[in-house]
């Protein structure tokens, strides 16, 4: 199995995604990462934690959302988990962005940034996992 | 994030700094839609936002659908690599007006 | 009870201190330290989790740091919690710093740089708590 | 971290770079003793040491102990103000020969 290259967790708080942010790069950073791809696997983690805050338990969610980011063949693993109540996977759509409206942008950015987008079975059947993965080119220091 | 406004060649700028992010976006929606609110035409000045999420775009969207609604003029201005970055993400970069600078907009009419 | 700005875990590995040095500045530095105030604090917790790494079950300690970093009552907060066996806590003091040899400076200098360093008893009884508390005058951002 | 290691004014000088930590700390330490193992009089340039803990300190203390034993002169160079800070935790700071430079130490007699 392959040790994470870091485990952490955040509240369910819109003025915490900043550190998220700050985490979440300085850790791709040291796997490899150039700063474009830094840039945007940072803006896809953030969409995800995102909507997270703004739609488990329809927003109500109050919990940690723990983050893991692994490296292994090749690839960036960000593991996103929640304790709210499952979601309902086809409720989760990118709406048509030629409809011109606010909002409904965050699940396109993240499929637009990420090689896979999926929901796992949570470990303890509790909660969401969510698995954002990104082939990566450079070489990826263990 | 922190923002001014100011009147320029008969435009409202705001100019958004920093990161606008769902924490800090509801400021510069706030901004941007007063500004129109108060009747004036709208640019919002991005080069000194170093990082914007979609709620920070929706802001943006919003802005151009009540300048729409008013028959105001509503353009993107000096837009930081990183903001058009996430605009290419979200296929908005052709839907907005942008220019270099403020005076690339030919004034209100 | 006061939310931590951040909990993270990193392997009790060497490779791994390089990332926490960036996830504890990075997380002080929006708590509101300046640069000089977040050196130290970086080393203080760099020089805690090399004792982990090196001492804990007599330098085997092959388990996970836990970190949490907390800002409460203008006091900065850092729990370093390992699952390796309790430590005699008396064996654990600085040595004379005038008799030179090469070791023996980690204590000293995390004493130095904090006001306050305390084992603490552990959540569920196991492992080791270590808490390190620096008051910082600056303004911090909760 | 990495490091080379050139000859200067009758000096060995060992000249280390980036975040001398304890994963790194073991291969200047080589590099150290190596150089006093060899017979040289050693120097340790820090200008570029931008994070160092108490095992890199460790190396340098090491250094000092083997160039007494051999008689050998043994000084850091261009110590970086991360450095700096931290041999003065150590109280270190005095039981170093620095000097600004390689020329300012005197060349092995
Ligand atoms: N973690 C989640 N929990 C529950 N529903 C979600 C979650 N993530 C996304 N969704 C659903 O997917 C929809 C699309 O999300 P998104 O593209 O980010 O746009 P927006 O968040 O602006 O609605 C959301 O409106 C929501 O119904
Ligand atoms: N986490 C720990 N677990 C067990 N023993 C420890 C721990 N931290 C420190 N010690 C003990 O305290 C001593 C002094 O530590 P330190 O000042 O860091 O110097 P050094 O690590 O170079 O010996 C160590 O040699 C060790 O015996």
């Amino acid at each position: 199995m392959t040790e994470p290259l870091i485990r952490f967790e955040i509240p369910s708080r819109a003025d915490r995604l900043c550190l998220l942010r700050r985490v979440v790069r300085e850790t791709i950073r040291l796997a490899g990462c150039d700063d474009a791809l830094a840039d945007d696997l940072v803006l896809a983690v953030n969409e995800a934690c995102m909507n997270i805050m703004q739609h488990a338990d329809t927003g109500t969610y109050q919990g940690p959302i723990e983050i893991e980011i692994l490296a292994r063949d090749g690839m960036l693993e960000f593991l996103l988990r929640d304790y709210a109540r499952p979601v309902d996977v086809t409720s989760i759509r990118s709406r048509d962005l030629d409809d011109l409206r606010p909002g409904g942008l965050g699940v396109h950015i993240i499929g637009e940034i990420m090689d896979e987008v999926n929901f796992l079975p949570p470990p303890e059947g509790r909660g969401n996992l969510l698995r954002l993965r990104k082939h990566i080119v450079t070489g990826v220091q263990r | 994030m922190k923002y001014d406004v100011a009147m320029e060649n008969g435009y409202a700028v705001v100019r958004l700094q920093g990161e606008v992010d769902l924490h800090r976006s509801p400021e510069a929606r706030k901004a941007i839609l007063g500004c129109l609110q108060q009747g004036h035409h709208t640019l919002v000045d991005l080069s000194g936002v170093q990082y914007i999420d979609s709620s920070g775009v929706a802001s943006l969207v919003e802005g151009l659908q009540l300048a729409r609604d008013q028959q105001l003029q509503f353009g993107l201005v000096a837009v930081s690599e990183a903001t058009l970055n996430v605009l290419k993400l979200a296929r908005l970069d052709t839907v907005f007006a942008i220019q270099p600078d403020a005076s690339g907009f030919p004034g209100p009419a």
